[in-house]
């Protein structure tokens, strides 16, 4: 039989990250010029520098807003792999309504932004969701292919209507400075936004453990049948996470822009729409997990920029340092350690067996 | 040039684009039919590529050269089945690590090999075109099906022979089954993961041949080659429903509306990036409409 | 001490890889300095993040960086930073008291590119053909691209013959060879018979389908005769290794001109044509070959002179 | 010919905190045919399980012709010739019958291809060989449950097992395919097998086994042999004190009660489904009266369910319910206007088997138990702890679904739908499966009672004695039509209907197959 290894859960990520983290330490061993150097910048100085520091925390609100909104749609299985494309049209949303209401104060401007970019994102995912109502296209391959659409839209409109003229860049003009979110540990790119995230992400724990909505919402992911027959219209199910998912990815993006990059960049999300898929796939759609999973996901990346330019390690290495680790990181099992997990199994269950207790009917 | 002529470069050279998309889309239906989402496609495809490519180079030979990247392809593809099933990780993120792996692993080979981490072009024997001597390349027809080089005939005859390995085969049979109800076939006496692995290494098999069908005609390995078409594979099979015929098809359909928009860049004076978006949009509708016919 | 900003990545971009040996040739021939290369990607949103972290170590006297769009981040982390010196080729900004800029007139490259081009189209070499026809296979459309280069190409065709037309197509990516061989063939079928490709390791498609169809190239930035000798026809090079070198050693004399923006070109020997390769003299007839020849010494002499490219 | 021994066999499911199995143990006699009986939850699956492979026991031995064995897996079992029909089916969609019976170990051509034709031609002799009368041809997905098990069993033939097991086989088929089923075991006997069979019926049990164990709580009984226990006697020990109601608590419904549901001239075609259809359908169900419906595999009896669940919409005619069109979402059965729905399909259908009994329970009326938007917790354990009462669910409002036997999860569904107040309209479909006899007693108990507070019941059942036993009025489907309406009494017989089943007209004296009368 088939089983799901429940339980252990807690000892098998420890297990994991021991793996991943003794094999990159050999892959550095091997490849870097001074092990110990690299060493030190790859896993020390992220958390040691204050610039990197502050940028990896950066890094971490749009990831807990994406992946929540990855969450929201797994959640409900619905597969969103349109985030690329849903946070760069957000971003640019956001964006636009930024300037336009350039004379208008910080809060105004933050609120129509935001409200723009999770429409603008949610649109997205509501598209797909509702080509999957209506025409039962499957959800996972039409925002794959209405992401891929939109992100070259977006490009068009960059560098064609809404270009900068006066910047070199491929980008938007900036938002009004004053709108940009305060920043924190100056000059790393942290700001407030982190905050606005794990607000997301609290709010969205709750929204999906406690409420109503959250209840059908994970029904339906669980069994569509029964939903059905519990009387929800699990075809709703398949259009609100979706927008949900869209939204949330449209705020992320807004976040980048008024947390970090002041104007929408070509290219700026490139990467966060999959790295958002990871870190809540990473976090098993626990919202709350999605903190820890972020800020591991972060620091990573933030290990890798530090090593490369400190220690000359190239693009490669690092990356194959990532792939190691993403390849035990949602390791439910290893085989080296399974001797003793089976080990601990029967420790535990002599210990929660004496008692020879049976259900009893009420 | 009549319009006829030009219909028939863009059927033709729609043709040769579709060779990996085909050759992609068959190693991934595999893993479709044993119930796996396989997302490392694309960094398969790489592999495929480069070793592909290398190994042309070392022995002059196409053959070796295809069969090389199968082979460094499905031991990619190995490590990668290995790693979802036994560590039973999810599968999206080891995918991921696949297709972060492919890239940095060709780079620092191609450094070691070639003294270069970026393109490496190589003399290399240019893949024959076995037909145009017989039917010749003058008339339409001609160009449409017989001028192409041997990997585009090869890519087709392999089509076919994943078509009937997952119809007709007892593995196919199995692997279906296991996708279809993984618990059945464990309780009927054999491992699911088995299969499932059997079929990651088919699909890194075939997406090995599809990388070679990259650089080889190219005469060339450039970072970063599969460009995507990975992904496009798994959308042709979406598409297609699952059933090889279908997913061809829908290769077919993806390579079109390309080289259409490739034809299109030179006519009309629209923005390069809606021409570029005309393939998403176009297998968007199709899938639209096709899924929306199926329901009547 | 010196540090190398390169906004790309070094293999497979001549102009990032000569930047580095220009910076190389200077530490080898000036012991005491030192280099330290940093190849920050080609996505440009992290560049900034990056440019930051580098320099924030503070361990280098002078950065040393190449790209139109980085006096931009310079001019935002300069106040930050306003002992760090930092010399930029490629971008044009004045007014930043420790940044000195050194912008290469590329409509005058464009130019030259797309004369010689037009020569090459309307010539009876054996795969010229009578339609006024030239192309370019574009990675992406970009600022430089769209006011300079392309601008500056299309001048050099109607130079030679006013009913030249230019077809550019975009490929959307830097890498995607396969897509950038299918775009150049179909240009070909439709009458093109030079083609300039200005996309990345992508450029290794367009130099496959011209070769196979025996059509002709024309190439930017640096000597790329051997990757197709006789397919190739010309190379309009960015001197940017001897700028680089020159810049470091105006830096060591101290009389780097602080906050000030250069154009360099033809003129200045930043922009040549390579025109000594024997295969640029073998393949071309010597009626081309004058025609560039003089081309080149208008251009010298300032008798054929492109405004200073406003960015 | 094989001697097995279960010897001390414990099991714990720390999931559950449940003791499964304590000290179990069981003795196959080869070429003997014997029955596992016992209340639900009482490990009879579980200790199945174990013996082929599919679960591992914490301790106790497995003995094979005096051999101390130890099964990983169930491929393990398989090589020594054990091999089990699961309770809930495991047959492979997609495949054809055919492919499913063979699988594992299909003729091939040459290159190790599939031998189509080989594999059609294998199968339809395995199953003439044995008696079975299934289209081999036909896809696993569109098999009726009765042939999903013929498959099941066949697969095991096929193989070559020599002890089959097979879990509450005739919970779910019709008079006449259990009278097949049962000439087939016998055959099986004959031929040296040895069957393991798990029932509820014990009129069943007397008719096929030679030996049988109780089970209770997870321990064994004991063991006798078939024809030295009586039927009586067997009952109380499988039911320990429990004595039965056996008097009927039928009343005769009122004759001038008005019509709740409404099915006027409904037709549903398809082209693709093999499975007849429904065909011009007309039927009211009156407050207090049960209709039951019955019919053979393939019949309509599917189609019907579906069309109250809301699963199909007619192509033709219309449905009401208290005077307006039939609801599309149903609503909760204790909601004024709510429908009391037991599924055929209880695992996917009926419960979310990743959930907890309690989320199973408050999913069917959201409005109440989240007041606000958010969950009430005690009114959902209030309404959790009544339902789980009324059959007497051995679970926790927090157990998982798929944590309970299956007799517990069906007890779960009725006590969910059969709680108070009842509903004015209840679709029963099968609501006898797999229930123990003290709980299906219980059951039949609270159907009646509910049909008395004034609900209008329609029962959709394939085990005519349960259609008899509860009905005012019956049914018969055929071929999608109705093959009849009878007012229930004593002149309606078990061999009268089964002649309207089959088609077989409808006035009395005219030929018709006699299904075995299984309960005495
Ligand atoms: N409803 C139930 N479902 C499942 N397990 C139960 C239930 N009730 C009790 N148990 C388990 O059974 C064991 C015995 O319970 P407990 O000590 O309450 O029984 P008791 O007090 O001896 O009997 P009773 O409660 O009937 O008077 C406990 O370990 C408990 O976990
Ligand atoms: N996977 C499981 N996890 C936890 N508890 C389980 C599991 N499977 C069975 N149990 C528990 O073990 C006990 C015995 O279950 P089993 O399925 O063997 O009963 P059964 O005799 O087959 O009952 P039924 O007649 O209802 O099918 C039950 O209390 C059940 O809740
Ligand atoms: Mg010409
Ligand atoms: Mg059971």
């Amino acid at each position: 039989m088939i089983k799901k290894e429940s339980g252990d859960k807690g000892k098998s990520l420890i297990f994991t990250l021991l793996a991943a983290l003794i094999s990159s330490c050999l892959l550095l061993l091997f490849f870097s010029e001074s092990f110990f150097d690299s060493f030190v910048l790859f896993f020390i100085n992220p958390l040691a520098n204050r610039y990197y520091l502050g940028n990896m925390i950066a890094f971490m609100a749009p990831l807990i807003v994406a992946g929540l909104g990855i969450s929201f749609a797994f959640e409900s299985h619905n597969f969103n792999l349109g985030g690329e494309g849903q946070i760069y049209a957000g971003s640019l949303a956001a964006v636009l309504v930024a300037i336009a209401m350039k004379e208008q104060s910080a809060a105004l401007i933050w609120l129509a932004s935001f409200t723009a970019a999770a429409a603008a994102g949610g649109a997205l995912g509501a598209l797909s969701g509702f080509l999957k109502r209506r025409l039962a296209v499957d959800e996972l391959i039409s925002s794959f292919l209405v992401s891929s659409i939109v992100v070259l839209v977006v490009d068009f409109c960059i560098t064609g209507p809404f270009q900068d003229p006066l910047s070199n860049f491929q980008a938007t003009r900036a938002i009004p400075p004053a709108a940009a979110l305060p920043k924190i540990l100056p000059p790393s790119s942290l700001s407030t936004g982190i905050f606005a995230a794990l607000l997301a992400m609290v709010l969205g724990k709750f929204i999906l453990a406690r409420t109503r909505f959250g209840f059908e919402l994970r029904l339906c992911g669980a069994n569509k049948d029964f939903a059905r027959y519990a009387g929800i219209d699990e075809g709703l199910y398949a259009l609100v996470p979706m927008l949900i998912s869209g939204a949330l990815h449209g705020v992320a993006g807004a976040l980048m822009i008024f947390g970090s990059y002041g104007r929408l960049l070509r290219g700026f999300s490139s990467g966060v729409g999959w790295s958002a898929i990871a870190v809540a796939l990473i976090a098993r759609n626990n919202p709350l997990a999605l903190l820890p999973a972020a800020a591991f996901y972060a620091y990573l990346d933030a290990g890798s920029k530090s090593v490369m330019m400190g220690a000359g390690a190239s693009q490669e290495i690092v990356g194959s340092i990532q792939a190691v680790i993403f390849l035990f990181i949602t390791a439910t099992r290893l085989p080296f350690f399974k001797a003793q997990t089976s080990f601990l199994r029967t420790m535990l269950k002599s210990k929660t067996g004496t008692k020879k207790s049976r259900w009893r009917s009420q | 040039m009549t319009w006829l002529d030009t219909a028939g470069d863009i059927l033709a050279s729609a043709l040769e684009a579709m060779t990996p998309l085909l050759l992609a889309a068959a190693g991934g239906l595999f893993t479709e039919l044993a119930g796996m989402l396989n997302i490392a496609l694309e960094g398969l495809m790489l592999t495929g590529a480069f070793f592909g490519f290398a190994a042309a180079a070392a022995s002059g030979s196409l053959i070796l050269g295809v069969l090389a990247g199968a082979l460094a392809s499905s031991a990619v593809a190995w490590a990668y089945g290995s790693a979802t099933l036994r560590l039973k990780a999810n599968a999206f993120i080891t995918g991921l690590a696949a297709n972060i792996f492919a890239p940095s692993i060709t780079a620092i080979l191609s450094a070691v090999w070639f003294g270069t981490r970026s393109v490496v072009a190589l003399d290399i024997p240019e893949p024959a075109r076995p037909l145009q001597a017989f039917f010749g390349s003058t008339s339409i027809l001609g160009r449409i099906f017989f001028s192409h080089h041997s990997l585009v005939y090869l890519s087709w005859v392999l089509a076919a022979g994943a078509a009937l390995l997952s119809n007709r085969s007892i593995l196919g049979t199995r692997i279906r089954a296991t996708g279809a109800r993984a618990e059945a076939v464990a309780a009927a006496g054999f491992k699911p993961d088995s299969y499932k692995l059997a079929a990651i290494i088919l699909s890194g098999f075939f997406c090995g041949i599809a990388g070679a069908s990259l650089s080889l005609p190219l005469g060339a390995y450039v970072p970063a080659m599969s460009s995507g078409r990975g992904w496009i594979a798994l959308v042709a099979i979406y598409l297609g429903n699952r059933r090889p015929g279908r997913t061809a098809l829908a290769c077919f359909i993806f390579a079109l509306a390309e080289s259409f928009s490739n034809f299109a860049q030179g006519q009309f004076g629209i923005p390069s990036e809606f021409i570029l978006a005309i393939p998403f949009a176009a297998t968007l509708i199709a899938l639209s409409l096709g899924t929306s016919a199926k329901r009547v | 001490k010196i540090g190398v900003f390169i906004p790309g990545q070094r293999e497979g971009s001549p102009i990032y890889d000569s930047l580095a040996a220009g910076a190389e040739q200077f530490v080898a021939e000036n012991p005491g300095s030192s280099l330290r290369l940093f190849e920050a990607g080609f996505n440009q949103a992290e560049w900034q993040e990056k440019l930051t972290s580098f320099v924030s170590s503070g361990r280098f006297d002078v950065v040393l960086t190449s790209n139109p769009s980085i006096p931009d981040l310079i001019e935002a982390i300069a106040p930050l930073f306003p002992t760090q010196k930092f010399i930029c080729l490629d971008g044009f900004k004045a007014g930043i008291p420790n940044l000195h800029t050194v912008l290469y007139n590329q409509t005058e490259q464009g130019y030259i590119a797309g004369y010689l081009a037009g020569l090459i189209s309307s010539s009876d070499l054996p795969g010229a053909n009578a339609q006024k026809k030239a192309g370019m296979v574009i990675g992406q459309h970009y600022p430089v691209m769209d006011t300079l280069i392309a601008p500056g190409f299309e001048q050099g065709l109607k130079a030679v013959d006013p009913s030249f037309s230019l077809d550019i197509r975009v490929l959307g990516n830097w890498y995607d060879a396969t897509k950038a061989s299918e775009l150049a063939k179909s240009m070909i079928t439709s009458g093109v018979d030079v083609i300039l490709p200005i996309c990345g390791s992508a450029s290794q498609g367009v130099v496959k389908a011209a070769k196979d169809s025996n059509h002709y190239l024309v190439f930017f930035d640096s000597d790329e005769y051997s990757r197709a000798p006789g397919t190739i026809l010309g190379c309009v090079a960015l001197k940017q290794k001897e700028l680089g070198y020159a810049k470091l050693n105006e830096f060591a004399l101290k009389t780097t001109p602080w906050g000030s923006a250069q154009v360099v070109g033809v003129k200045e020997g930043y922009i040549e044509l390579l025109d000594k390769h024997p295969s640029y003299i073998q393949s071309l007839p010597a009626s081309i070959r004058d025609r560039m020849s003089e081309l080149i010494a208008r251009i010298s002499s300032g008798t054929l002179s492109f405004p200073a490219p406003k960015l | 010919m094989k001697s097995v021994e279960l010897e001390d066999i414990d099991k714990y499911f720390p999931s559950s905190g449940t003791w499964a199995l304590i000290q179990a143990r069981l003795v196959l006699i080869p070429g003997q045919i014997h029955a596992v009986v016992g209340e639900n939850g009482a490990g009879k699956t579980t200790l199945m399980k174990i013996l082929a492979g599919h679960e591992r026991p914490d301790s106790g031995r497995i003995l094979v012709q005096g051999n101390a064995v130890k099964f990983n897996s169930p491929a393990d079992a398989a090589r020594l010739g054990i091999g089990m029909v699961h309770q809930h089916f495991m047959t492979i969609p997609g495949l054809s019958a055919a492919q499913n019976i063979l699988f594992g170990s299909e003729p091939r051509t040459a290159f190790g291809f599939l031998d189509k034709k080989g594999i059609l031609c294998t199968a339809a002799d395995c199953a003439a060989r044995y008696g079975f009368s299934i289209d081999v041809t036909k896809k696993a997905e569109s098999l009726s449950v009765g042939e999903q098990q013929q498959v099941e069993i066949l697969r095991l033939l096929y193989k070559n097992c020599d002890i089959l097991i097979l879990d509450e086989p005739t919970s779910v088929l019709t008079d006449q395919e259990i009278h097949s089923l049962f000439s087939v075991l016998r055959q099986l006997k004959a031929s040296g097998k040895t069957i393991v069979i798990i029932s509820h019926k014990v009129g069943e049990i007397k008719k096929i086994a030679d030996r049988l164990s109780v089970m209770k709580d997870g321990r064994c009984l004991g063991e006798f042999r078939a024809s030295d226990i009586s039927s009586h006697a067997l009952s109380d020990l499988i039911m320990g004190d429990y004595e039965s109601p056996r008097k009927k608590i039928k009343t005769t419904f009122p004759r001038q009660s008005y019509p709740i549901l409404e099915i006027k001239n409904v037709s549903i075609h398809r082209q693709k489904r093999k499975s007849n259809t429904l065909r011009d359908i007309t039927l009211s169900v009156n407050e207090k009266e049960i209709i039951g419906v019955c019919a053979l595999a393939n019949n309509g009896l599917k189609e019907l369910e579906d069309l109250l669940a809301g699963r199909l919409k007619p192509d033709k005619g219309s449905v009401a319910y208290l005077g307006n069109p039939y609801p599309k979402l149903r609503k909760a059965p204790w909601l004024p206007g709510g429908i009391a729905y037991v599924p055929s399909d209880r695992i996917g259908r009926g419960s979310c088997t990743d959930r907890s009994v309690a989320e199973n329970i408050v999913a069917l009326d959201r409005d109440s138990f989240f007041p606000h938007g958010l969950l009430d917790s005690a009114k959902a354990q209030a309404r959790t702890l009544k339902a789980i009462q009324v059959l007497g669910v051995k679970a926790r409002p927090e157990s998982k679904i798929r944590q309970l036997s299956g007799g517990n999860i069906q007890k779960m569904i009725l006590g969910r739908e059969l709680s108070e107040p009842p509903a004015n309209f209840c679709l029963l479909c099968e609501p006898g499966w797999g229930l123990d006899y003290a709980s299906l007693r219980r059951t039949y108990k609270r159907i009646l009672e509910v049909r008395n507070k004034g609900s209008a019941i329609l029962l959709l059942s394939s085990d005519i004695d349960e259609i008899l036993e509860l009905s005012d009025r019956i049914v018969v489907l055929h071929e999608g039509m109705i093959a009849g309406i009878v007012t229930n009494g004593p002149g309606i017989t078990k061999a009268k209907l089964g002649a309207m089943m089959m088609g077989l007209g409808r006035s009395d004296g005219e030929p018709c197959a006699q299904p075995e009368k299984l309960n005495d």
